[in-house]
């Protein structure tokens, strides 16, 4: 293939990664930011999301498109209600301690994916899309969900910046995140801002799985890429800058497949971690924020 | 006569606070050196640039004219400055004996046994040795404190605050303990309680504003106007 | 604070304890016992670190990799004799700790465990983009030719029984003389108040990386042990959960106590074992394990025995 | 059961399935064995982990297997049954495993693996334990010398083996410049490296290489590596992931101009073809180790096997027509089975004591006529490789249908003994 389109390709290929990458990461990020805990669990979330959507459009009598849709609204509510308990049952007993939530949600991590694994099993299984559209290039097939989940995450990504910004909940969140223990002064409802806060970043990971899961499928070991990746994403952007990880999930996603067309991917993974490890060893203070 | 530590032009601003500003500052071999001046005069800022916790702005320090400026904090402890926390800073799950034997060990491992037994008994401890630090009273933690430091074998003791928190009787035994360190040892003291710094000080430095406002003997400095009028009200409120 | 006699007795009753079991066990058990005497030995590194010296790590996967290949490598493509590849092994874990160390050592808390994860994680897929010389995925298995020793042939039963509990004997004791040296106290020190540490004259950066270096040299003797007794090398051994697994086993055991992490192992490995009798989902355990341990008893078993009465459990 | 000390037994109700389902199919007619102690047979499954979808078929397929032996009488008169044990499609645990079945459950040999670092992580353990090792794992780590004495593959074709038969078939009808994607990881390489070789051989050309790691999720931008003069598309994946590599192969070509389309059926093992958006594979062929839509000239043997098992003429559970099972791997448990069977009463086996008599007896195997035995079709065992080679099939989609197109004979596949592994102690 020229080029050109070859680019071009790589390039789309990037933007659905990016997309969907930002909606995973924002997850992750907005956890570390206001609550200042790293969640490996993140992932794992993810998966849930997966699986509920199968289970939604497996279960519920509705056609493709419906069902899809039934499943980006159930899945992240069911999602974040058990991401709600997790708060409310192991982090906030740890004292949000940063290394015990590290090893807590490790713990959580196998729990879920072990639960997934009881209850779904270990077979990979399709989710319809809402629709089927290809869209022929003269070089090549591409297809239309694909740009479709692009236009879907940016309108749910477009949703949590209007949350943030212009709703009382949002408020309340970003000033618990700038202090806590002013925000508990005024009179803010710390602990259930952190459960709504782990619950909302759950619930964004789920709805990327839903975008995601009618291209791939539904598997209960899916969470670990969204796992490493949005780690990436969040610390070369800056580990609870929401608009950081933004860009980075950009740069990331479109990179990487453009990364891909020169190198290995695999040894493109390995530069993306050591990168990873050495902007924390190098710039910490700058991706950390204030954190000292 | 050369002193043993000499600061010039020290500085440190933290933002737009001005901690410590241009302070130059001489201590001499063998002497008690009080370091005085309200709270927030950049007291604990000033020495924290002398052991090394903060890393200086501009100026230099040297000691034994050799230019320390640059040393990490560890580094300059093994050069023999030891500096004992204002507030309380022991391994509280660890035991007196494990405490001090980490300062003494840092110094030099061998008769580890005999050098804590000797630090602890300086300090009036012997038998605490087998207990939790975070079990002693707080007055015993301070002397503590002060035990690792001396298990150091410092050449500069630097002493934040020690006699906080102590009984009027064990403040006397304190005072004779830091009498009798002298003049192997050089102390440099920061204190609040008058009494003990005009008492044990051979040599005061008054910092105001994080600049020395007076530099000078006890005597000197209790009729200095400028002194009174700045930290001292002119009345006997050593509290200030 | 000399070696005296109660700790002594104790770790030297757990050896004769487990010299005597080799004769005593079934077979099944006693290879078990074998693994989580190797595995143990792992843990105890990772203990050296974190349980003393308080690096959370995330990579140690990376170190026990380290081992296995520095093991393997040199017999599977040089024809090494056994020793010098088992030295090869131990050098391994202990330079890439090293490594690691010099990096990740800058930070502290979550990022040095966010690095540590990261740099493991490199590793593991280095193993794989490497494949044409480690064997990928697949891996490869370690000629048995290359598994006598001193005309003792670690394939068998007794043999490898016992060089396990060789292995893990010097392993404790040397971890147990570490700790009550003057420098085991300063590594404690060091996780308990590092700036005060500091203010002892001790160089944190130097001590930390002097800690890991010993924590990736058990690492890697437990990875190439662990490759030459049971006679494969592969990459699944430098995945995440491996370096989950030792922190599970030195937290279930009790994290700074020189015991804990056999204990956890064994714990570990029965809890496991018998929970794949019941459930597909035997991993489930790990992970409540982790939730229990750290929620309710983040001191382990040996380190809430220690609190309760055994103050002299070292 | 006998006097059985499973305190710590992992398979207790997986025995009871097993051999339980058995005697209750029997009925009345179930041989008089009760007096004598049953045959344990232990089975390392994939039944988590990658292979997942494997081992559930695989099992499937053992259960199945294991009531036609026990109702044709057991071996040597004696009952059989199988313990099932997960592995967790990890090698580690792969070898504690064995470990378990052998030592602790008393199993006189394990089969069944199929993922190669599983095989190649067992397999020491085997050796040492002086235990059969029966892998249906397709890889050439049997045949290459790699493993030892105890560990054979009777049931199914190494990989060396499936490709070399049939390339000369895809370069005289599919065309000779050939692209090929792969896992890149050993069993891909085992493709990459045989494949290559064939087709060089055979006057044709790999233009390209395009290895997919194993971790990947998504696979467009692979796609375009594939250069446009390609005349053949050889694509083998294994993995959750395959239904997308397929799918996404489909959405890049499109409605537009392709190559000719050659896959291996791994890249969509347990895969209904009538999956929305594979409409594109119309036309295009590929390998079967066992033909998953039942053809028309199919044997008795094939129409017992597929109901012994539970598979429909499609190749999908009786219970559940978008459960498609594993067809063209999993007849290697039921051949393997079956050659546990021969090779225990060749070999008189009675007890443990008998196994290296029982590795003696199999590697004495030559012809393996076409049978219920052998549902896939004639085999010959090498002894000195303890690898067995069958014929392929080549499949071509018709009507959203795989149609047999073409059958190599056995010597297609066969290559120059790389051991002898008679010539090895036990």
């Amino acid at each position: 293939m020229a080029f050109g389109p070859f680019l071009f390709l790589a390039l789309l290929e990037g933007t659905v990664m990016a997309a969907v990458l930002a909606l995973t990461a924002i997850g992750l990020s907005l956890v570390f930011g206001v609550m200042r805990v790293v969640n490996v669990a993140h992932g794992e979330f993810f998966m849930l999301g997966a699986v509920t959507a199968w289970f939604v459009t497996h279960y519920l009598p509705f056609p493709p498109a419906i069902g899809w849709l039934a499943a980006l609204l159930i899945a992240p509510l069911v999602v974040g209600a058990i991401a709600w308990l997790a708060d409310v049952f192991v982090l906030k007993r740890l004292k949000y301690d940063p290394e015990a939530t590290i090893v807590a949600t490790i713990g959580l991590l196998y729990i879920l994916q072990q639960t997934a694994l009881t209850f779904y099993g270990p077979d990979a299984r399709p989710v319809e899309p809402p629709f089927n559209l290809r869209l022929q290039f003269p070089w090549f097939g591409y297809s239309g969900y694909k740009l479709f989940v692009v236009l879907a995450a940016g309108l749910i990504l477009l949703g949590v910046w209007a949350f943030m910004t212009r709703t009382k909940a949002g408020l309340v969140m970003r000033a618990t995140q700038v202090d806590m223990e002013t925000a508990r002064a005024f009179g803010i409802n710390v602990d259930r801002v952190y459960a709504g806060t782990f619950a909302l970043g759950a619930a964004l990971a789920a709805a990327a799985a839903v975008l995601i899961v009618p291209i791939q499928q539904a598997h209960y070991l899916m969470g670990h890429d969204p796992l490493l990746l949005s780690f990436i994403v969040v610390i070369i952007g800056g580990l609870g800058s929401l608009r950081g990880t933004l860009v980075a999930a950009l740069i990331i996603g479109l990179s990487d497949g453009v990364i891909s067309m020169f190198f290995s991917p695999t040894l493109a993974k390995i530069i993306a971690t050591l990168l990873v490890a050495l902007v924390l060893v190098f710039r910490p203070q700058g991706l950390f924020g204030a954190k000292t | 006569m050369a002193a043993l530590m000499e600061a010039k032009g020290l500085t440190r601003h933290f933002g737009g606070l001005r901690a410590v500003d241009g302070v130059d500052f001489r201590l001499q071999q063998g002497e008690i050196h009080a370091l005085i001046g309200p709270n927030g005069a950049g007291k604990t800022t000033f020495v924290s640039l002398l052991s090394g916790r903060i890393p200086v702005q501009s100026g230099t320090i040297t000691l034994a004219d050799e230019d320390i400026t640059r040393l990490p904090a560890h580094a300059r402890v093994k050069k023999g400055i030891a500096y004992t926390f204002q507030i309380t800073s022991v391994y509280p799950r660890l035991t007196v004996f494990d405490n001090v034997a980490l300062a003494a060990q840092s110094a030099g491992a061998l008769g580890l046994e005999a050098q804590v037994a000797a630090a602890l008994a300086q300090v009036n401890l012997a038998g605490f040795g087998g207990e939790l630090a975070g079990n002693l009273s707080y007055g015993h933690q301070r002397l503590l404190e002060v035990a690792m430091g001396l298990a150091l074998k410092p050449r500069i003791l630097i002493l934040d605050e020690p006699t906080q928190g102590l009984a009027a009787g064990e403040i006397e035994g304190f005072k004779t303990l830091v009498r009798s360190l002298v003049p192997a040892t050089t102390v440099l003291l920061i204190e609040h309680n008058m009494d003990v710094v005009m008492d044990l000080a051979t040599q005061i430095t008054v910092l105001n504003f994080g600049k020395v406002l007076a530099t000078g003997a006890p005597d000197a400095i209790r009729s200095n106007p400028e002194v009174q009028n700045a930290y001292l009200g002119g009345g006997d409120d050593a509290e200030g | 604070m000399s070696l005296s006699a109660k700790p002594l007795a104790l770790h030297l009753g757990l050896i004769a304890v487990l010299f005597a079991a080799q004769f005593m066990l079934p077979s099944y058990h006693a290879t078990n016992v074998s693994r989580i005497m190797v595995l143990s030995v792992f843990a105890m590194g990772y203990n050296i670190a974190f349980g003393y010296t308080g690096l959370l790590s995330l990579g140690h996967a990376l170190f026990f990799a380290a081992g296995m290949y520095g093991m393997g490598l040199p017999i599977w493509t040089l024809g090494w004799a056994p020793v010098p590849a088992l030295i090869a092994g131990l050098v391994a874990g202990g330079a890439l700790a090293g490594l690691v160390g010099l990096l990740a050592l800058r930070t502290a808390g979550v990022s040095f465990m966010i690095v540590t994860l990261m740099f493991a994680q490199a590793g593991y897929l280095t193993l794989l983009y490497l494949n044409t010389h480690t064997g990928g995925d697949e891996g490869f298995v370690v000629d048995s030719a290359a598994r006598m020793i001193a005309g003792f042939d670690l394939s068998t039963d007794t043999p490898r029984y016992m060089a396990a509990l060789i292995l893990f004997a010097i392993a404790m004791l040397i971890c147990l003389w570490l700790v009550r040296s003057p420098f085991g106290r300063v590594m404690v020190a060091m996780r308990e108040n590092e700036e005060r540490s500091r203010m002892l004259g001790y160089n944190p950066f130097r001590v930390k990386l002097t800690a890991l270096v010993i924590s990736g040299l058990y690492a890697g003797m437990a990875g190439a042990a662990y490759g030459m007794l049971f006679g494969y090398v592969g990459a699944t051994f430098a995945t995440i959960q491996y370096s989950i697994l030792p922190m599970l086993y030195v937290l279930l055991g009790g994290a700074g106590t020189v015991i804990g992490p056999f204990l956890g192992a064994l714990l570990m490995f029965y809890l496991i074992d018998i929970a794949s009798g019941y459930t597909t989902a035997y991993l489930f355990v790990v992970g409540a394990a982790l939730v229990v341990l750290v929620l309710f008893a983040p001191k382990g078993i040996l380190g809430t025995i220690r609190e309760r009465g055994l103050k002299w459990l070292p | 059961m006998t006097k059985e000390v499973f305190g710590l037994s992992p398979s207790r109700r997986a025995v009871l399935k097993g051999a339980g389902a058995g005697l209750l199919a029997a009925g009345f007619v179930a041989p008089v064995w009760a007096q004598s102690a049953p045959i344990k047979l232990g089975f390392q499954l994939h039944r988590t982990g990658i292979g997942a979808a494997y081992g559930r078929w695989y099992e499937r397929t053992a259960q199945a297997a294991l009531k036609v032996i026990n109702d044709g009488g057991g071996i040597n008169g004696r009952p059989v049954e199988i313990l099932f044990e997960d592995d967790g499609t990890d090698p580690k645990r792969g070898a504690e495993v064995v470990e378990k079945l052998v030592s602790q459950a008393g199993c006189d040999l394990v089969f069944g693996p199929l993922f190669s670092h599983v095989v190649i992580g067992t397999a020491p353990r085997a050796a040492e334990l002086k235990v059969p090792y029966l892998v249906c794992s397709e890889g050439y780590h049997v045949a290459s010398g790699m493993l030892n004495r105890w560990t054979m593959q009777p049931g199914i074709t190494d990989v060396r083996a499936q490709v070399s038969s049939m390339a000369p078939w895809v370069l005289a009808n599919l065309g000779k410049k050939v692209t090929m994607v792969f896992p890149d990881y050993a069993f891909g390489h085992d493709h990459r490296d045989f494949f290559t070789a064939a087709v060089e051989a055979g006057g044709g050309q790999v233009i390209a290489q395009v290895a997919i790691p194993p971790t990947e999720t998504s696979f467009t931008r692979y796609m375009p590596q594939i250069p446009a003069d390609t005349e053949v598309l050889y694509h083998v994946m294994v993995g959750p992931a395959v239904l997308t590599f397929v799918k996404e192969l489909g959405e890049f070509y499109g409605s537009g101009a392709r190559p000719e389309i050659f896959g291996f059926i791994d890249s969509l093992e347990a895969v209904d073809t009538a999956s929305p958006g594979l409409e594109f594979l119309e036309g295009t062929h590929f390998w079967e180790g066992h033909n998953r839509v039942k053809q028309a000239d199919a044997s008795d043997h094939e129409t017992a096997y597929r109901a012994a098992v539970g598979v429909d003429d499609n190749g999908a559970s009786i219970s559940d027509a978008k459960d498609v099972s594993t067809y063209a791997h999993m007849f290697s448990v039921w051949e393997t089975l079956h050659v546990i069977k021969a090779g225990m009463e060749a070999s008189g086996y009675q007890s443990t004591a008998d196994r290296q008599k029982f590795v003696e007896a199999v590697e004495a195997m030559t012809d393996m006529p076409a049978s219920l035995a052998h549902v896939q079709g004639d085999k010959r065992f090498n002894g000195k490789t303890h690898q067995v080679f069958g014929h392929q099939f080549i499949s071509k989609v018709e009507g959203g249908k795989l149609i047999r197109a073409h059958t190599t004979s056995l010597e297609d596949g066969m290559y120059p003994d790389a051991v002898d592994y008679t010539t090895q102690s036990f």
